[in-house]
Formats: structure tokens, C-alpha cells, sequence
């Protein structure tokens, strides 16, 4: 994909800081804004930097406020610019549900074409780091049920970088969902160029035979801990990184299936109307008679994130993937 | 002009009175008699379309839409200040602004008539579609703003919205991003008195809806809206302040929603002939055209005539969208991503199997 | 369930006004707000008279702000109150996301049962009335995937009425969905006094061998139509009103499946992360063995409802119903 | 009051210069020298526990902590005039107005050691639980307001919320509905100069907040939020006029968060040291201290053994808190719902056996 070039050490952090940097260089109708995001470079410092270096009118503060920083967004893009912006935690994009939903996911299909907007808004997203109420969820069944969005879940810095080059191109509007447990803790060898990472495309992580394991963002790293402890089980299990939540990857989850037979599902938001019920439907729909067992969820509760001392009963575990994978393969 | 006219003490601009006479010829803006007749009959032009358009609707040839009637002279005042490359960002009801813009009365009725395709507005420079969420729209000003000033572009947003959207909070919150960012946007607010049902006094406990803007440090006045000199005058001044990098103004034009908040909708629920009638006398075109008769600029028996050319024409824009095409399937889909997800097109693919076999039912 | 009770012919419509007023006369702490509820009784009339007749303090006009209206409910129930809120529309509800999902669905977790929010919004939804854009939705799922909210649906008037006062007697926060494409086609006989159904459980509606039907709202009397046609064909299908999204009652599913062994399930929102997908996960977890076709979904494009002009193709259809019923049938 | 100090030309209502010298004597509050001292106390008692809730932090004894460090006159003020039967909606950063209403340091410690448990403020009457979303408890604070008079209670709701905080449109719905309802709410906003990193003057662009009531016909006053005589004055004016009918109030409490945004947060990166030290000699404490001191009802020399018994005490309940008992399962599951879905009873059920494989597994 990117012939000779040279490889960098990133965090996750610093391939959405990379991501945005090249784009910035590149287009000069990039624009990126939202709280703290100019001057302190974001409370998860994504946007470090930045404002230094291509200047406070492309990448700048906001005043304190969901709805107008996506409702200011969809009227840059309706304008020609193409905004990429922050919400500053998961919990904190409800402000902005109206904007999202009846126009950054809409304008173009309402103008037929006329008006597009080309825009992302970036957030972290999930459990794990100890923190508020608020700060810890994993609602991406909210946007991707939406027509007119993608969602978008970068599971490593590589990912993260290519997925976010291709979100910022894309003439859409992207939901991209940071998972921000793993923020710092994954380093890689990441490409220092520009290169994409096509939207809509899951990745087969790892070949196995017995069971397919689909899971996205925080969670691969457990799944593959999970997939260790099958192994030693003796359990060959297929990991697909889901990449995108929607559009859904379903021939590469259906081809999975096909010939494993067996399919568990891993992610942190809610069971219920969550992202594992919809690949269920939909591997029924395509590999019915190949289905050896039910679709197996190993997910969050239909509850509120625990605050941090309870965070533990929540998480979901490698142990917890484990015993979908075991239950799955001895159903 | 803000200063003289401060809404703190709830002054209202005003520049001609209700029989026609002008009463503050210091603020008289300068506009030709030609201009200004055309201004006249495009008023008038707007409530006749409007009117037909009610009336299309009760003949079952149309679906619910919201009369302007009574309110002409605020898209009157816009229409005579906005440049082709003026952003219009509208609500849903100052026809006579759309118009302005160059929307075709055609494609206006398509959207009445149930096609996404009439709130395209081809034929209207940087004019956007129209917005049904309440005050949503008043964010989108703001950011189109940043885009100009970025862009360093000579353009001006006219955003409007009703003194019921003053109540949501992304009223508030465009305001504030558009002063915070000096965005050149006039935000028009059309005062009709009524949210649907609700009085103006039930939307909000302050004295009028122009010093509002005063939360957010932008300048703002109270204009009589059924006065056209007023109008237009403010919009100017407005334009001029913000085009010149002065940040957004917000214009709270006061009038009266004479007819009902839509086709669906019954005002006699909620309000009395005696409260309709009083205001009847403010009426826009009507103050107007007295100012025209006694200036000579307009003889009132050539309007009769004119008003069944202008019906003509309305009809001709009506039966054009009635003759518009059918609703293809493919549209539900087409529009709603510029790179469309292939479920789509499966979904597609599959309702037209479906259809297929239904017709092989018959 | 309501010996001797006089009956009266009601439309959906009046059967929740009903329900409204016998809550009001009965329960002082009970009041009813939103945009025009009070003077106009609402835009679809639904509160009309009740003003007059509790008084303008129990029922009344608000602003025009969504988040407003939820908001101040949410404060209320904290005091003490049972408001019941309207929302015009169902695609105004967004501007009240931020309320709903981070308050009304989480007061009572967040201060450990100290406060409760016994509160209910209610609002129409659904395609079918030749409306303009945001007024045709059904974003169920929105809803029905957020902890702490429970999601209601009545497709007749006597559900409506049993329905809306179990609702108002929750101590939970309901959402409570009026199909408004029925709001008025549908006359029945209903119990002038007070009655509740119970929420969180389906309905088993007609009996049948071939082949379960699920399906609430409005969908109802299609699936009806669609049964209809079936028999015809031969076919036995059993028809489920869900009455309740969430919690669902995957009991009464899960029985019918295992008997009939296929299953279709109809909706007018959004395929993919739609209510059918809940279903169909569940089902397979539930009685897995007992399928013998993959879950068949007649469910609403993921596209935005079309203008009036284009309705017809997205509306679900007897047909359209019929044609998946087939589909599971000779699967 | 609200004449006088009017917003509008950015007065500013003082009672106390900077070094504890009362220059506005006909403005001083009425309060016993006992009751200052206590307040004097409280808020030397509120510092102490702040101070050493940042350093628990520090420690890894406690997670992410706001601190609340030159801000304490407020709740100062506010302690002195709210009574029992008062409502507090608050924010995350008063926590001498929590302690007032009767919350334990106990449990506030616990909030932030990451129990629910904390934030129920069991010993507080009339307390509601901590609002991260930023201004979504403005919106609640109207509605008990309501509520209030609906039952016509004598109880007052005062709602707390930053500077940055009036930029969301919920503090502008909430306010519109307070005063559209005349609820008895008694609005404070911390102005403490920054949201995080971003300051007031990238906030808005109105001269100050105080102005944002008019927006609402709401009556507003901006005060020196590090004066205690001035934000007594302010609220118990405020208290008065709300408990009155006359509907709610908008206080600005002009302050200066002297400490970092919260415990992550690093505000060398938006400040400069001259910045914060220009702000160092407005602390209220300090204030407070000179004006008991002259008037001999303060020995400094006490200050320090006090503040070691202060010190024990927070130590004592943050051990109480560190004890506390382990985070049940169920306590996940349990107060989602008054009436909880079997679905979450089956999950619970299921994690169960999971837990039992899992020790199976070692
Ligand atoms: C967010 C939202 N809430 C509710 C509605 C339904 N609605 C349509 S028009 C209207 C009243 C608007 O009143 P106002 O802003 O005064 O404008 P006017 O109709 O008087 O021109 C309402 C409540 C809507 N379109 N959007
Ligand atoms: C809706 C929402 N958006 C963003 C945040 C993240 N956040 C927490 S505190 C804060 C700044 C608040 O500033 P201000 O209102 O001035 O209060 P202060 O922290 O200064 O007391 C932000 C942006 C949040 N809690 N809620
Ligand atoms: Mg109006
Ligand atoms: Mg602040």
C-alpha cells in the first residue's frame, strides 16, 4: 500500500494526530475545531500541536457547545470546507443528536446531491480509563442506525491513521470512535506518509477453523488474549477487526462463517439492539445452513457504565470472550 | 441605528405608519420608485402565489403548507438588500425571500407537493434547503459565516427563523458562535406572535425578542415588519455592519401571522376575529401600496389585471410541478451518500424482486 | 380484566386522551405539557378539553424547546410530580437526546434509587400521513437500545389506553410511540373505566402453525392484511404484537417459534440495528434449534423516509409482508 | 440591587475591596459575627478538604478531582442563605455548598473514588445528584422550580453552572422556562475565567454574563464572586425575590479557578503564572481573614491548629471512604429500574456463571 516508506512508532493518539496533520498540509479547506481543541491541542492532546502549525483559523477553540459545533460544522460544509470535529467524550455528543441526525447525516440526500457534507466527528469512546459517568460509553448503535452516517473504529494506530486519512477524504459524513483505552497503550510501525484504509472494509486478523470471533476498537486486543487462551485449548478461531460498524463488512463476516460455523460477537455497548444482534441477523440471513450454533454475544450489560469501582464487573474481559468462544464451540 | 432604536427600551423601528405616510424620513432608505414598485409587485406576486397556494391545498392538489400572508414585507426588505452570492438560509416561511433568491415558484411547490427535489432550489445561488427542525438551521448560518470569513469572501448569510425557535436552544447557541467567530450573518426574526398555537408571551418573559441578542454581544433591533421602508432600511444597516466586519445582527422584525400557522391548522382555536382584525390595518402590502398611490407611483386599478397575470403565472408554476415527473425508486436511494453502501443497493435490488412478484399476484 | 365496565367506541386518539384524563382526575400529581398542549390540546388534538377540564397549571403550553420540555420533567419527577410530556413529532425528539439518555434514563441509577423519574414521553410516529421531512420516523431503536428507558408501542385503542396508564403509573421513565397513521382509522370498543396491560409483554393476536409474525404499531393491521392473504395461500401464521420494544418479551417469541419454526419480523424503521435484528439474535439464541429458515426481516430501507411523493415506496405493505411470510414459508 | 448594578454598563457588585476594607457599607448584609466566622471556618474547612482531595489524587488514592481552590465565597455565600428546605441543583465544582446542604466529605470522597454511592448525598435534603453533561441541570432546576409552585412550597432551587457552561443551549432553555413559569430558581454561574482551557472571551462575546438574563427577562446582577458580603448580599436579595413570585434570578459570581481545570489537567499549557498570580490577592479566604481580623474576630493564630484538626477530620472521612465496602454485582443491575426487566436479571445471572467458570479456569 505504501511502497518505501519510512515506518514510525505511534500511539493511537499519535495516528489521529498524524492522520490530521498530513490532511491539514494537504487540503486547505481542512478545518478542526471543538473544546479545548486549539490552544490545549484536546484533553486527550489529539490536537497537540496543530493549532502551532497550521494556524488558529483551521484548527481552534470552541465555545462550550455540542449542538453548534456540529451544526457550525454542517454549515462550513455546506460552504466547502470540511470540518472534522471533536466532541470531547462519548457521553457528551447527545447535545448534538438533533444536528447529527437531521442534517450532518442528511443535507445530501435532502438536496439531492446539491450540497454534501464532507465532515467527521471524532470522539473517544468506552470503558477502562476510571473515569466520570458519561465518559466510559460505547453507543455506536445510535449512529450507525442512522441513515446517512458511517461509524468508523480504529482498533490500532495503524488503522487509526488510514481509517481517518479515508474519513476526512470521504464526501460523507463519518462517525469515527476512538477507542480511548487503548489510546496510548498500543505502539506500532506506522507508515510516516499518507496512505487510506478503504471505509466499509473489515479485516480478517487472524485464520482459524473452528469459530469466527467479529470485534472492533478496544476489544480486539482482548479477543486476541481470548483467542491465546482458546488456543491453548486446543480452539482455532478466525478474528475479524470489524473496522467499520457501518456500512457492515457482512460477505467477509459471511465468508468467515461459512467455514467455521461458529460466530461470537465481542463488544462493549449494550446486548440488547446492540452491534452483535445486527451481524446475527444478518450471517442468519446469508449463511443460515452453515450456522452450527447460535450467534454468541459477549457483550456489555443493558446497564449504565459502573462508575470506576464497579467499571470491573462491566468490562468485558479476555476470560469473558473465552467462554463465548467456549460455549460457541461446544454448543 | 441600534443605539437610537434600542431594544432594551424596547423602541421599535419604524419608518412609515400604517396609512402610508413616512414618519421618520430621516431613516427613509434610498431605493428608486422603479425598485420599489418592483418590490410592490413582487409582494404582491408572493401573496398571490401564496394564497393559490392555500387554495390548491384545500382542493386536495397539494399537501400542508405554512401562508405567509401578512408577512411580505420582511422577504420584501430582504429581497431588495441580497446579492446573488448572499447566503439565504431559511425556515419554512418567507416565500417572498425564496422567490428573491431566484428558487422557481415551480420547484417551491414541488416540495408541497411531496418531492425532496423542490427544496433543491437550483436556480438560487448559495441558498440552502429548507429547515424543518426549529432554530437548527440559525447553527448552520453561523458556521457558513466562519467559511466566508475564511474564505475571505465577499458574502453576507440572512439567516431566518420564528419567534418560536427563539425558545431552542440552538438559537442561543448559533448566536453565540456567530458572535464569537464575527461570522457575517443577519439572523431575521419573523415575530408573527404565534408558535403554532402559543402567544409570543407564553414563548418567552422578555420584552421583545431583539434584546436577546444582547446575551451574546450581538446588535440587535426591533423593526416593524409590515413596514417596508423599516425592513429594508435595518437590513441594509445590517448588511453593512456585517459584511464590514462587524459580526452578526439580529433583526427581530414584528408582524402578524394573518393566516394559519398551516393548512392544517385552525387559529380560531386559539385567538380572536377581534385580535385578527387589529391587525388587519398593519397589513404590509396594503401600507405600501398607499404610499405608492399618493406618490403616483401606482394606479390601483391596474392592479386587478395584474393580480390575474400574476394568478396565470402561478397556475402555469403549479400545473408544471403537477406535471412533474413520478418518484422513482432509485430516489429514496440515490442521495443519501455520495459513496453508497452496498446494503443499499441490495435493499433496492430486493424491493424490486418484491415488486415483481407482486405483480405477478395480479 | 375489567368486569361490567361500560364501553365506548374510541380511535386511538381518544382512547390516550382518555387515558390522560382518568390519570389526571385521579392522581394530582400528574401533569401533561408540551408545544400547543394546552390551549389547542395538541396538534393532533390528543389533549384537547383537558385544559379546560384539570385546569391550566395540570395542562399546558410550553416554549418550543424539546430539550426544555424532557428537561424540566425530569425536574419535576425529582420533585415529585408524574409528568407527561408530548413531543409534536417523532423526528423532534432529538433536540431532547442529551435530556433523555444522560437524565430521564439514569436519574435513578445515578443517585441509587433516591430519586425516580416516573415520567412519560409520548409522541407520534411513523410514515403514512403525506407529512413533510422529520414527521414520517420510526427511530424505536434509538430509544429501546438505552439503558434505563423502556419503550412503548399500542396499535389499537384499547392498547393505547391500557398501555398510556400502566405508562403513567411506572416509576420508570417511558417512552410511549403513538402510531399516528392509525390514530384515527382504527375504532374500537373500549372500557370506559380505567384498565392497564402490562409492559414488557407481547400479545399473541391469532394462532398459527406455519409461521410467527411480529409486529407492533401500525404495522399491525398490515401484517393483518398480510395474514389474510396467507391464509388464502394455505398458510398458518401466527400473528405477535410486540407491544413493548423493550424490555421485550422474548418468552412469547420464543414459544410461537418453537412451534411454527420460522419466524418474520416487520417494522417500518430501519433494517440494519433495527428492532428485527434484536429479534432475530434473540430467537436464535432462544430456540436456535427449532428454526428452520433464517429470521425473514420486512423491515423499512436504511434510508430517510421519503417526501409524500415517494412514501408509497417505502411504506411497508400488506404485500410486502406477504412476500416475506412466502419467503420463510418455502424457505 | 438589580438597578443599581446594572449588567448592562458591566457594574460590578461589590461589598469588600481586596484587602477585607468595606466600601459599599450600605450594601453589607446582615449577618451575626458569629455566623461569619462559621463561614469563615467553612470555608477554611471546604479549602483544607479540596486541597487534600488534589493530593489524594496525587497519591492514586482517588480519581480525577475538580479542584475548587479561590472559589469558595461562593458556596459561602450560598451556605449562609439556603435553607434546609432549599434546593441545590449543582454542578461538580461547589463543594462548600454541598457540604452546607448537609452532604458527608465521606461520600463526596467516594463520587470520586468512582462510587454511585457518592452522589447520592443521602444527608443533604432537597440535594440532587452531581451534572457532568455541562448546563443539562439548568433545564431541571425550572422544572422543580415549578414543581414548587405547583405545590406551593416555600423552598427555593439554586442551580449551579460555570461560564463555560452558558454557552449550552440548555442554559438558555432552562432560564426561558424558569422565567416563562416564574420559577423559584436562583441561578449562579462561577464565572471562573476558563472552561477547561478555553477563556471567557472565546466563550462569548457578550461584555459579561449577567447580560445573558435580560435575553430572558430574567433579573440579573454580576457580583465579586470572591467577596462573601457581596454574594450574601446578592443571594439573599436573590432569595427574597424568588420566594416572592417575582420569578427567577441570574448571578454572576465573577471568580478564578486558581487550581488546574481538575486533577488531569495542566493549566500551564492556556495560562501564564502572571496571570494566576495577578488573581492571587482577590483570594477570598484571604479577603474574608483581613475583615475578621480587623474587626478582632479572627486570630490568625489559631489558623493553624485548626487547619491540622481540619485535617485529621478529612483524613478521617476519606479513610471512612476508603473503607467502604467492595462494589456488588448487583449494584449494577439493581437501581437502573424501580421495576427491572428480566432481561438484566438473566444477564446478571448469566455473568454469574461466568465467574464460576472463570474461577473454574485457575
Ligand atoms: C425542533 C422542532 N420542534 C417542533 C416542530 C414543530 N413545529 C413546526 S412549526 C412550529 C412553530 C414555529 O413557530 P415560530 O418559530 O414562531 O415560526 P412560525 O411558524 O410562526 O413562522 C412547530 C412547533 C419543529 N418543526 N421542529
Ligand atoms: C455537555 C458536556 N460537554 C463537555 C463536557 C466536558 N467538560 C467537563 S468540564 C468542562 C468545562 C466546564 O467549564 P465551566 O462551565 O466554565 O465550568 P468550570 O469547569 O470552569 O467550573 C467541559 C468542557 C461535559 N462535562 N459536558
Ligand atoms: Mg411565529
Ligand atoms: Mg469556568
Amino acid at each position: 500500500m505504501e511502497g518505501g516508506s519510512e515506518m514510525k512508532v505511534m500511539t493511537i493518539v499519535q495516528a489521529v494526530t498524524d492522520a490530521l496533520d498530513i490532511k491539514l498540509a494537504e487540503d486547505p479547506t481542512i478545518v478542526t475545531f471543538g473544546e479545548d481543541v486549539g490552544v490545549e491541542g484536546g484533553v486527550f492532546r489529539v490536537t497537540e500541536g496543530l493549532q502551532k502549525k497550521h494556524g488558529e483559523h483551521r484548527v481552534f477553540d470552541s465555545p462550550l457547545a455540542e449542538s453548534g459545533i456540529v451544526g457550525t460544522a454542517v454549515g462550513m460544509a455546506m460552504a466547502g470546507l470540511r470540518p472534522v470535529v471533536e466532541m470531547q467524550f462519548c457521553g457528551f455528543v447527545y447535545p448534538a443528536f438533533n444536528q447529527i441526525i437531521s442534517h450532518a447525516a442528511r443535507i445530501h440526500n435532502r438536496s439531492r446531491g446539491r450540497y454534501k457534507t464532507p465532515m467527521v466527528i471524532r470522539f473517544p469512546y468506552g470503558g477502562g480509563i476510571n473515569a466520570l459517568e458519561h465518559h466510559s460509553e460505547s453507543m455506536e448503535v445510535l449512529y450507525a442506525h442512522i441513515p446517512g452516517l458511517k461509524v468508523v473504529v480504529p482498533s490500532t494506530p495503524y488503522d487509526a491513521k488510514g481509517l481517518l486519512i479515508s474519513a476526512i477524504e470521504s464526501d460523507d459524513t463519518i462517525i469515527f470512535m476512538e477507542p480511548k483505552r487503548i489510546y496510548r497503550a498500543i505502539k506500532q510501525e506506522v507508515p510516516e506518509e499518507k496512505f487510506t484504509i478503504p471505509i466499509g472494509k473489515a479485516k480478517v486478523l487472524s485464520e482459524g477453523t473452528d469459530v469466527t470471533v467479529v470485534a472492533y476498537g478496544a476489544m480486539i486486543r482482548e479477543a486476541q488474549k481470548a483467542l491465546a487462551l482458546a488456543k491453548k485449548d486446543g480452539i482455532s478461531a478466525e478474528l475479524i477487526d470489524l473496522r467499520t460498524i457501518y456500512p457492515i463488512d457482512r460477505e467477509t463476516i459471511a465468508q468467515s462463517v461459512k467455514k467455521t460455523g461458529r460466530l461470537v460477537v465481542v463488544h462493549e455497548g449494550p446486548t440488547t439492539f446492540g452491534v452483535a444482534a445486527e451481524i446475527s441477523a444478518m450471517v442468519e440471513e446469508d449463511v443460515f445452513q452453515h450456522l452450527e450454533a447460535p450467534v454468541t454475544r459477549v457483550t456489555g450489560f443493558d446497564t449504565i457504565v459502573p462508575l470506576p469501582r464497579g467499571e470491573h464487573h462491566y468490562i468485558i474481559s479476555p476470560e469473558k470472550i473465552y467462554y463465548g468462544i467456549q460455549k460457541s464451540v461446544r454448543y | 441605528m441600534f443605539k437610537e432604536f434600542s431594544p432594551l427600551e424596547d423602541k421599535l423601528f419604524q419608518v412609515m405608519d400604517k396609512d402610508g405616510e413616512i414618519i421618520a424620513p430621516e431613516w427613509m432608505p434610498e431605493i428608486s420608485d422603479e425598485r420599489l414598485v418592483k418590490a410592490f409587485k413582487d409582494m404582491l406576486f408572493a401573496r398571490t402565489a401564496d394564497l393559490m397556494a392555500v387554495s390548491y391545498q384545500r382542493q386536495g392538489r397539494m399537501f400542508t403548507y405554512p401562508p405567509n400572508f401578512g408577512q411580505e414585507a420582511i422577504a420584501g426588505g430582504m429581497a431588495i438588500v441580497m446579492r446573488d452570492q448572499d447566503w439565504l438560509v431559511p425556515a419554512f416561511r418567507e416565500l417572498g425571500a425564496w422567490l428573491a433568491k431566484g428558487a422557481s415558484l415551480r420547484d417551491i411547490f414541488l416540495y408541497f407537493m411531496g418531492y425532496e427535489e423542490g427544496t433543491v432550489f437550483r436556480g438560487a445561488n448559495n441558498m440552502v434547503p429548507i429547515a424543518v427542525p426549529i432554530a437548527s438551521q440559525i447553527v448552520h448560518a453561523a458556521g457558513i459565516g466562519y467559511a466566508i470569513n475564511y474564505n475571505k469572501k465577499d458574502e453576507v448569510v440572512y439567516a431566518v427563523v420564528g419567534d418560536g425557535g427563539t425558545s431552542e436552544g440552538d438559537f442561543a447557541e448559533g448566536l453565540n458562535f456567530a458572535a464569537v467567530w464575527n461570522a457575517p450573518v443577519v439572523y431575521i426574526v419573523q415575530n408573527n406572535q404565534f408558535a403554532i398555537s402559543v402567544p409570543f408571551k407564553k414563548q418567552t418573559r422578555s420584552i421583545n425578542i431583539a434584546v436577546k441578542g444582547i446575551a451574546f454581544g450581538v446588535d440587535s433591533i426591533k423593526v416593524d415588519g409590515n413596514d417596508i421602508f423599516a425592513m429594508t432600511k435595518a437590513v441594509q444597516v445590517a448588511h453593512e455592519h456585517a459584511s464590514s466586519g462587524k459580526g452578526p445582527v439580529l433583526i427581530e422584525a414584528v408582524t402578524y401571522r394573518r393566516g394559519a400557522h398551516t393548512t392544517s391548522d385552525d387559529p380560531t382555536k386559539y385567538r380572536t376575529k377581534e385580535e385578527e382584525e387589529s391587525w388587519a390595518c398593519y397589513d404590509p402590502i396594503d401600507r405600501l401600496r398607499k404610499y405608492l398611490v399618493k406618490k403616483n407611483l401606482w394606479d390601483e386599478s391596474k392592479e386587478e389585471s395584474l393580480i390575474s397575470e400574476y394568478k396565470k403565472e402561478v397556475d402555469r408554476q403549479f400545473e408544471a410541478a403537477e406535471n412533474y415527473a413520478p418518484y422513482p425508486l432509485e430516489d429514496v436511494f440515490k442521495y443519501l451518500y455520495v459513496d453508497m453502501p452496498d446494503d443499499l443497493k441490495v435493499q433496492k435490488v430486493e424491493h424490486e424482486k418484491f415488486l415483481k412478484w407482486k405483480e405477478g399476484l395480479k
